[in-house]
């Protein structure tokens, strides 16, 4: 096994003649055309090489979903795995191996919905993971279902009448998981996405990133007012840490806690300046993140994005990674031939 | 007063009482001892279902049995000779197995109104005659302890009655005269830390074993030679450390670390500790939050250049079966070690069966051939397990390795080998380009078998997923053709498999024209039942299994030549399917399916039936 | 101009396009059409395996194959003899299927050299001589639906050249002279709400209709008669429709609401969503997280009362194998549907093959034996899905029901079935005490059934696990006997349903020697090529199972009666292991892996050179 | 199908003639001598009789865990069923047959780890169930694993050298999974037990309850600040809505919100009643509850107990259920000739 890195870091320094290029396979995309995938495919390639990995030192895993393809088109090592498994799959890469960074692609119902056990397990553990959650609110491969991020009522192939379920607060729950990075970001908006990459990348643990991404097929326009061009700039909460929660066209409203103690949108100009909320990622408690999720339940107007919450705290199995691989290189044949002979032992002298 | 010697050829001893009476103990002693003296010895604990019924009932009996012999054997014995019970629930749960005439030694102390109550006895079976048919010892157990242990420094009455185990274990010590320094060296490395509790032990160990000696109800004692045994340096084993000591023995000699991924069940959980301890050897375990994550994390393990191995039993097999199914497709090296239990559904998690065996062969769906391999008595679990990963390592391929409860609670003398025999096994990971510029994952050896570059090899990387795949170039395709050409090609992988099977060991006598055909942990059983048929004049030969699949290549020449072939299995007829079919031989299954290892005396009379 | 009319016994049409051109609904049109005319006929639509591939390319492909007659025909068809191709890739994908001498119609309009090039061609096939083998027909098929669509009021440029394949359709109705009327009173109606696009379409379809009447290029046009067919109502069903239905009628029947639990999963999804839309029934359909889920929903469904069902795919069946397990244990009703699909792991999501058999029936730890269904043509999933809920009802156990992909989308003509001819299925819920002032809820009746006592009924509350039980009383038991006489009981109950199954029905001719046993979606390819060997002189008999497990009792007998048995199957011979086993006939294994059916002129040939 | 009653009430009267009895089968309880089971289920079998469900209308379904032994001891319909799966087979009953009342007993590692994912969706769909989780952080039937509630570093059979995981928060995770009801209690406190578990009766929807259980075997011990008499009432934070949050021997503490904005416990002689938190369990916005979860990670001094929260939304395809009674009610043999004949058909006249 190869020196132990974490998150398969070459000691920190960039390895500055890598290119997108380098991180682009032969096989042919295979999304429909204007899938939100490509854009998130784009951003992913073009960060990859800023990251000081190299290819060969990272691994992509995916689940069976549209967002499962993703694995064939950057040229790394990857696992297109079986449905909703990645994270385990994923889990038992990035354990035996913190020499190198695990990705995770995955879909809505790919992680939440088959998956949703072996997603909040890895972020519970805190294990060296970054998981990208491609969430169109909707199967796109099986043409077409609600997913547990899909409105209530909505109507698909299989729930022509409107669907009954409460959908799940992708964020929210990850925070419930003991998520220690939890961020949401917008296929579309490249800098934004690419933004939530950099900080994704170097979180250690696990960094959980949904991703709003447009299925054009079966669900256009689920994110309309965050990523359309016009009217997106109304809707972005951008969330920056240390800062002001203020949004708007022109920064003309803001985040504030209102009297109930709950936070609430209030205009500037209104509250003053002073009034607004500092956001705060680092903090220990995910009370204040968990808030932020519940500032919009749906993507349907002002909604937060960016980091929500990114705090230290121990990464799965770390220190005894780097044990264990010392204890294997020192086990030899002499220690095993005493392992054997461990316990009571009796010998038959040869007669 | 000096008592008679008898000799004895073979002997089974049942230590019986509550949970909270310590018999696993007295029973591991006693094997250690015997181990020690040289005979040759099986030995099965028979543990409560619950975890801590109430003291006293039945449902808290806990039980040992040892079988040990101035011959090899190969069970731990039908019928034990002797029984131990201390206490009215041991004696009513465990009376049913002594053989009549049988000595059955009691501690009297036990058997008051409440305990007899306790154990749904009406009256104290010790005085109403219910017990005639047996050499009934009456010892006050408890009260010799105590009176033992009178004036120890420090020792709480509770903790004196405490030992009464011990004074069994050195009664019993004294009846076949069991070497007292192994006991003794025991009893002081175990309480060095603890005077009182040391000394009482020691005071009740010799108090049992000079009550054999003084007392007069014991009027012969016994003397079981050593047992003829190969030269070489001998440890006591269960399945369950054969197979951990299996397993980091083909880490150590692949050089693969050995990363065991397992969810807690029964009777697997086991091997899941055992393994837990072994850091010393970089073996990682991990409890996964399920089955299938466990069977995934295994995976993903194999994918980053480990040994991934993943335990569990029957319906955690079920849960599997996806991953596993996945692993066909990535051909990727996986050990599976399923740990059989009784029972359909939740079943009898304590009970022992080997049912799993179809569902290791075809329990996924799609056409998924793996290798299986099944170990067949507890020392052997350690060739098992090393050949499982031979295989998974050498043909990139899951594996099923087949245990049950059975061997992993029974143990039996195990000749340590040296390391330098064990089989190397060589990963042989890809380093290089394979073609003209670049690297195919799924261009294959000569067994077949496809490169495995892992992660951190510059320039090999590759994307590999459950779709099917283009031959050579592992890129996706639904090429009706490549479908059947990969299809094909994964059955063939496995079925080369056979080619490194040594031939089928007979057991064969003059003139057989009868084959019993076993595999996994009937092995014992069969075996001893084909001396004693031999014994009477029965002529029949015997040969078992450790590979189910594929199935050896002389096996089918080897049950043609014979007039009739007999399969015992403990469950409802599996091998003799696999068998009927792939050699339309008119097997004959011999089944049984009540949670029970065969015994000895019901598959002599089983096969004598069919002879 | 007056044309030519041929007459023909059978025909195989082929459409194909980019998924965009609707070749999916021309298909159906013109089957509808046919069907109308009294043809008999089998389709078998050809969906590309992305969501929706860049326009022009290979991956994106749709192919619609419908074979028709004036006799009764059994498959979709081998080779089409008409091949109408939209674009150059729908030709590149397509043309190897077309016949020797086939026609081939092409919208030369769509071969400009961007589309060409989308297709990988380096020249114009329709120009380099490629297809001389042919009967080449080129029509401006766009050029001249627009020229038909022009003037209509409202209609963008766009929509109108839609509308090509509706002239399409037209050209093709011509040809095989099928009723206008039909399609056009579908166009009526579906586009009743847009009356440009309703017009557009309708001109084009005529405008195709006229073509072929008119242009010079094609001489003759066809007439294939009504097959003679038994009287009564007919419909059009795939075998999604059919099992939907059956599974309906057997709620109806039994006055158990269907409650519907699944999982999407290609190809089973069509299933929940065809069921999803029947409300007015009672229907109840949920989208459980996973397949684990999925089954277990339903479970609880059938233990309150309900007909409790499940699909799913391959993948699925494995995640739901412990959940069967514990129906097995609980012995509660439950239908599994499996559309299977090819391959180990993910495979190739959208192709056929009948693999998961020997999973249906040992994929689960343990002796937990269940009846297998499989259903054999599109049509029969009908019947199919209904025995599946009656076994399930009636030994109170869960079935799995096999179909798979071919059946899943192809599609027959079925003649409607009597309501009153239906079985009836007797839920027959427990009422009251069945024992001294109790309830046993595991004593059984004569089928070896329990009583199904659902939740609400006063006094008969009792709790049931997966832990073995006592026979009778249900409790918890870890007795040895008992577990034997359970597994014994489960195992008899199950073979207890071969009791009900009718003899097995076998096409014989006089003088066979040879049998060809089929089971599942093979039926029409089978038996199409057993007519085609005895056209040629060949003597061999039919029979095909629908009961897997247990096998129909007279079964035995008649697979000895044969000097051979050939067993054709799309997997790596699965059925054919069972037989073998269970009967030590030398059985012949026929097998094709290539996620497709067998072809006619395939299996005519494997059968001929066994016979 | 019986006519259709929410939650399995009977028109809400109580049925006055129904005693523990009634609730009580003649099975052998068959935990170890000690265990915090034997509490629960006693004073499970004492709040039954007051709901007014007769013993034939509810159904108690359970994993496989000591826990899940408690479905034998109950005298109504019941499943013991497999490993993490209750919360689905209780769904599917529960959905089925709206007219019962439907209770899920489940241990730590059978809801939240191989269960985990079932639990999730039956809490963010709002199913009918009533959850009781026996939470001893340890695994009792396999006799002593580390569950995903165990602390961080516990040694176990199977972590002989500590665990490497960090644990749950069931309440937080329950929340982050859109629960609508939430409360916890310990074992032997037989009145908090009855009281939470008469407002867990009373919720429609799911009612997700945390019991701390004293596994007495193999983690003897881990509430004792809340649990042992003698130290629990200064560690018991009782939540009782529309209640400022005040605890101790004298209620001499409280919870406020302190200046960053989180919560922390505080001296009330020092800040006054009226700085103390108004508990709020009605609150639709889920985060403080979150946030009170978060009071206390693990159960080693003040520790929050009672309901969190009890939001009332809409219960699980319930208007459907009653349709769907009513139309199958109505489906006859006519309905379905006509279903079969559906689509186009013709017709071969007898010849
Ligand atoms: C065990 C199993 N069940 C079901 C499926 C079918 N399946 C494949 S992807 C998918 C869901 C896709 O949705 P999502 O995860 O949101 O990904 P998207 O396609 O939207 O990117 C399903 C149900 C499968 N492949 N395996
Ligand atoms: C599929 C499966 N995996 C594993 C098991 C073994 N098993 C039974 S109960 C249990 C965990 C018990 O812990 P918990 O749920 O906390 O219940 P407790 O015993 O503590 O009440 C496990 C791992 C099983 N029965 N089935
Ligand atoms: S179906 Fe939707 S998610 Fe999938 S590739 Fe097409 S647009 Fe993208
Ligand atoms: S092991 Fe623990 S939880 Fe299980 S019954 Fe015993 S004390 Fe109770
Ligand atoms: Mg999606
Ligand atoms: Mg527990």
């Amino acid at each position: 096994m190869p020196d132990v890195k974490v998150n398969g870091a070459n000691g920190g320094s960039p390895l500055p003649t890598l290119t997108k290029k380098d991180f682009s396979s032969d096989q042919e995309t295979r999304w429909c055309p204007g899938c939100g995938d490509y854009a998130i495919l784009a951003t992913v390639q073009s960060v990859l090489p800023e990251l000081g990995v190299p290819p060969e030192r990272t691994v992509f895993v995916s689940g069976i979903g549209c967002a499962g393809r993703f694995v064939y088109y950057v040229d790394t090592y990857g696992i297109h795995g079986i449905h909703g498994r990645a994270p385990a799959i994923a889990t038992g890469i990035a354990v035996s191996r913190p020499d190198l960074s695990v990705w995770v692609v995955t879909g809505d119902g790919d992680a939440l919905s088959i998956g949703g056990n072996h997603l909040i397990h890895a972020l519970r553990r805190n294990v060296p993971l970054r998981i990208l959650l491609f969430n169109n609110q909707i199967y796109g491969l099986t043409k077409g279902q609600y997913s547990p991020t899909s409105e209530q009522g909505k109507i698909t192939k299989s729930t022509p009448f409107g669907s009954q379920d409460h959908p799940f607060n992708p964020i929210a729950l990850a925070l419930g998981a003991e998520a220690s990075f939890v961020a949401r970001t917008v296929d579309v908006d490249r800098g934004h996405v690419a933004e939530v990459l950099r900080a994704a990348a170097a979180h250690r643990g696990s960094a959980f990133v949904e991703i709003y991404q447009n299925c054009n097929v079966f669900n256009d326009g689920a994110f309309e007012p965050v990523r359309e061009k016009g009217v997106r700039e109304a809707n972005q909460i951008r969330l920056e840490h240390g800062k002001p929660i203020r949004f708007g066209r022109e920064g003309e409203r803001g985040v504030a806690r209102g009297a109930d103690g709950g936070l609430e949108i209030v205009e500037v100009a209104e509250v003053g300046e002073d009034a607004l909320l500092v956001h705060d990622a680092k903090r220990p408690d995910p009370s204040l993140a968990f808030e932020l999720a519940h500032l919009a339940e749906r993507p349907t107007g002002p909604t937060p994005i960016g980091v929500f919450r990114a705090v230290e705290r121990p990464v799965y199995a770390e220190e005894l990674g780097r044990e264990l691989a010392e204890a294997h290189r020192r086990a030899d044949a002499e220690q095993l031939a005493e392992l054997l002979r461990s316990g009571d032992t009796w010998t038959v002298p040869a007669a | 007063m000096t008592k008679d010697v008898k000799e004895r050829e073979r002997v089974v001893v049942r230590f019986a009482g509550d949970s909270g009476d310590g018999m696993q103990l007295v029973g591991s002693r006693f094997t250690d001892a015997t181990a020690v003296l040289g005979n040759d010895l099986a030995t099965l604990p028979d543990f409560p279902a619950e975890i801590r019924a109430p003291a006293g009932t039945l449902a808290g009996v806990s039980a040992f049995q040892i079988h040990f012999a101035s011959r090899d054997i190969l069970t731990p014995g039908d019928r034990p000779n002797v029984l131990v019970a201390m206490n009215p629930a041991a004696l009513k749960a465990n009376l049913g197995t002594l053989e009549k005439g049988g000595m059955l030694i009691v501690n009297e102390d036990s058997f008051g109104d409440n305990n007899l109550k306790k154990a749904g006895y009406e009256r104290n079976p010790l005085e109403d005659g219910s017990l005639d048919d047996y050499q009934l010892v009456r010892v006050p157990m408890t009260t010799l302890t105590v009176r033992a242990t009178e004036g120890i420094d420090g020792l709480m009455s509770k903790d004196a009655q405490r030992c009464k185990n011990l004074f069994a274990l050195g009664l019993l010590s004294w009846m076949y005269g069991r070497p007292t320094d192994v006991s003794e060296e025991w009893i002081e490395r175990k309480f060095a830390a603890k005077p009182a509790i040391k000394a009482a032990n020691l005071a009740a160990f010799r108090a049992g074993y000079n009550f054999g000696e003084t007392a007069e109800l014991l009027g012969v004692h016994y003397e079981v030679k050593a047992a003829p045994a190969e030269p070489g340096t001998y440890r006591n084993v269960n399945g369950t450390t054969a197979t951990a000591l299996g397993l980091i023995a083909a880490s150590v000699r692949s050089g693969l670390p050995l990363f065991l991924s397992s969810y807690p069940i029964t009777p697997a959980s086991e091997l899941l500790h055992e393994l837990s301890r072994h850091r010393r050897f970089g073996v990682r375990t991990m409890q996964a939050e399920d089955e299938i994550a466990a069977a995934s994390i295994a995976l993903g393990a194999s994918f980053g250049g480990q040994l991934g191995v993943t335990s569990t039993s029957g319906p955690g097999l079920d849960l599997k079966a996806e991953t596993i199914g996945l692993a066909v497709a990535l051909e990727l090296p996986l050990v599976i070690v399923d740990v059989q239990r009784a029972g359909p559904s939740t079943g009898m998690p304590t009970k022992t069966e080997q049912a799993d065996l179809l569902m290791a062969m075809y329990g996924r769906h799609g056409e998924s051939p793996l290798p299986v391999v099944a170990a067949s008595t507890p020392a052997q679990c350690f060739e098992a397990a090393i050949e499982a990963v031979r295989i998974a390592v050498r043909y990139r391929t899951p594996v099923i390795l087949l245990t049950d409860t059975f061997l992993a609670n029974s143990s039996e003398p195990w000749r340590l080998p040296e390391v330098s025999e064990l089989p190397e096994i060589d990963p042989a990971f890809a380093t290089e380009h394979n073609t003209e510029g670049g690297f195919w994952p799924y261009k294959r050896d000569e067994r077949l078998a496809r490169p495995w570059a892992i992660p951190g090899t510059p320039g090999l990387q590759h994307r590999i997923g459950g779709l099917e795949k283009q031959d050579l170039t592992g890129n996706i395709s639904y090429d009706p053709e490549n479908h059947e050409r990969m299809t094909r090609l994964r059955a063939a992988k496995v079925a080369k498999v056979a080619e490194d099977a040594p031939p089928i060991h007979v057991d064969r006598v003059e003139g057989a024209e009868v084959l019993v055909l076993g595999w996994g942990s009937t092995y014992g059983a069969i075996a001893a039942a084909v001396r004693r048929v031999r014994r009477g004049g029965g002529k029949v030969d015997q040969a078992h299994l450790h590979l189910l699949n594929p199935l050896p290549r002389d096996l089918g020449e080897l049950v043609r030549s014979y007039r009739k072939v007999i399969v015992p299995e403990l469950n409802m007829g599996q091998l003799v399917k696999v068998v009927r079919a792939e050699y339309l031989v008119d097997a004959d299954s011999v089944t049984k399916v009540r949670g029970l290892p065969f015994f000895t005396a019901e598959l002599e009379e089983a096969i004598r039936e069919r002879l």
